[in-house]
């Protein structure tokens, strides 16, 4: 899996992009456990991020798969 | 009714070109909004703004935001374009085109539009390179 | 709040030129309106509308009502024209030209000043020379 | 008192404009008795007409003198 980072969230983990390897379909809390596992303290954007799953937001009862791009927004202010 | 209909989107990474314009002659209201970065943002005076996008994305939801308005409020063309990079104070960050048969949908639907925008497209604009910034 | 606002208002008897456009750094939001005439006009096909006006009031009106809007919606600068004479399809017969600090002031700005305009600027359509025809 | 016509009532009164002598200040009924004397049948259009005195809508109350600018305005359609 794709994972796209933004702002704020590309300040902390230092990076544009991650890989993230799936072995399994996962909901939005087992990704989330994934990526505080490869950026310990990022869990601390979840509250103020919106999840993207290939270019549309993802449904809360999403579920992400290995071949999924998945992008985490931080709140938008475009225009 | 959504034939007929014409919808662009466009991201550039420079000054924004003119839009395409109008020539159909079965409208009576054409829109134009132009969002312009100001001299002043949140008390400070800058030189501009810094926009980023998740491009791919930000292009999809302009047009699924476009096409779901305009069951709303029908419109015969809509043209929209939003500018990346670096834009200086005094030039626009942000153009929206409209045109239909009667102007109320065209007023209705920029307003909508521009609030619908701000909410879900992901761009983000930042003071400088490194400072995130809620609109 | 009223210091610092640029209103004017135009009446022309051709085509309307561009307008003079904003160049200050203090607004957010540029938004421009075309009124433009239609192909077909209440179910029959024509090439243009006839526009005639009681001149000195329709000036005097358009101005009062701009700036009566601008103490409920306080944008800076108000450009307003309108043509008079024959107006062929797919061209304007009025073009307003809005600019505020942030959008929402121009977009109801905009909506009300048209409502308004059609209310009380003695300004006339007809689409012979011959029949009168309430909007 | 100059008083203008525009479109249909100019249509009926044949004239852009007229000249009436007032000799004291009248109301708005007693303008519509000098102006249906000069143009007979004219009153028919005072239900749909507004009355303007120098280039401002008259108030309700309004009081026309012989130096005024009078115009009798059909419902607008500009735009």
């Amino acid at each position: 899996m794709k994972v796209m980072f933004f702002v704020r969230v590309r300040d902390f983990t230092g990076c544009e992009q991650a890989e993230i390897e799936l072995k399994r379909p996962v909901a939005a809390d087992g990704l989330w456990e994934l990526l505080e596992a490869k950026f310990p303290g990022i869990a601390k954007f979840r509250s103020s991020t919106r999840l993207a799953r290939n270019f549309a937001y993802a449904r809360d009862d999403q579920s992400f798969s290995n071949e999924d791009e998945v992008a985490l927004l931080s709140p938008v202010s475009g225009g | 009714m959504m034939k007929d209909v014409r919808v662009t989107v466009e991201i550039h990474d420079g000054a924004i070109p003119p839009l395409p314009g109008v020539t159909r002659d079965d409208c009576g209201a054409v829109v134009d909004f132009q969002g312009v970065v100001r001299r002043d943002e949140h008390g400070e005076s800058i030189a501009g703004l810094h926009y980023e996008a998740y491009r791919p994305m930000a292009e999809r939801e302009l047009e699924r935001i476009a096409r779901e308005l305009l069951t709303k409020f029908p419109c015969r063309e809509i043209n929209v374009a939003h500018r990346l990079g670096f834009v200086p104070v005094g030039e626009a960050s942000i153009s929206v085109q409209i045109a239909s048969a009667h102007r109320g949908e065209a007023i209705k639907f920029l307003e909508e539009f521009m609030n619908r925008m701000k909410q879900d497209v992901p761009i983000w604009k930042r003071t400088s390179q490194s400072s995130a910034q809620p609109s």
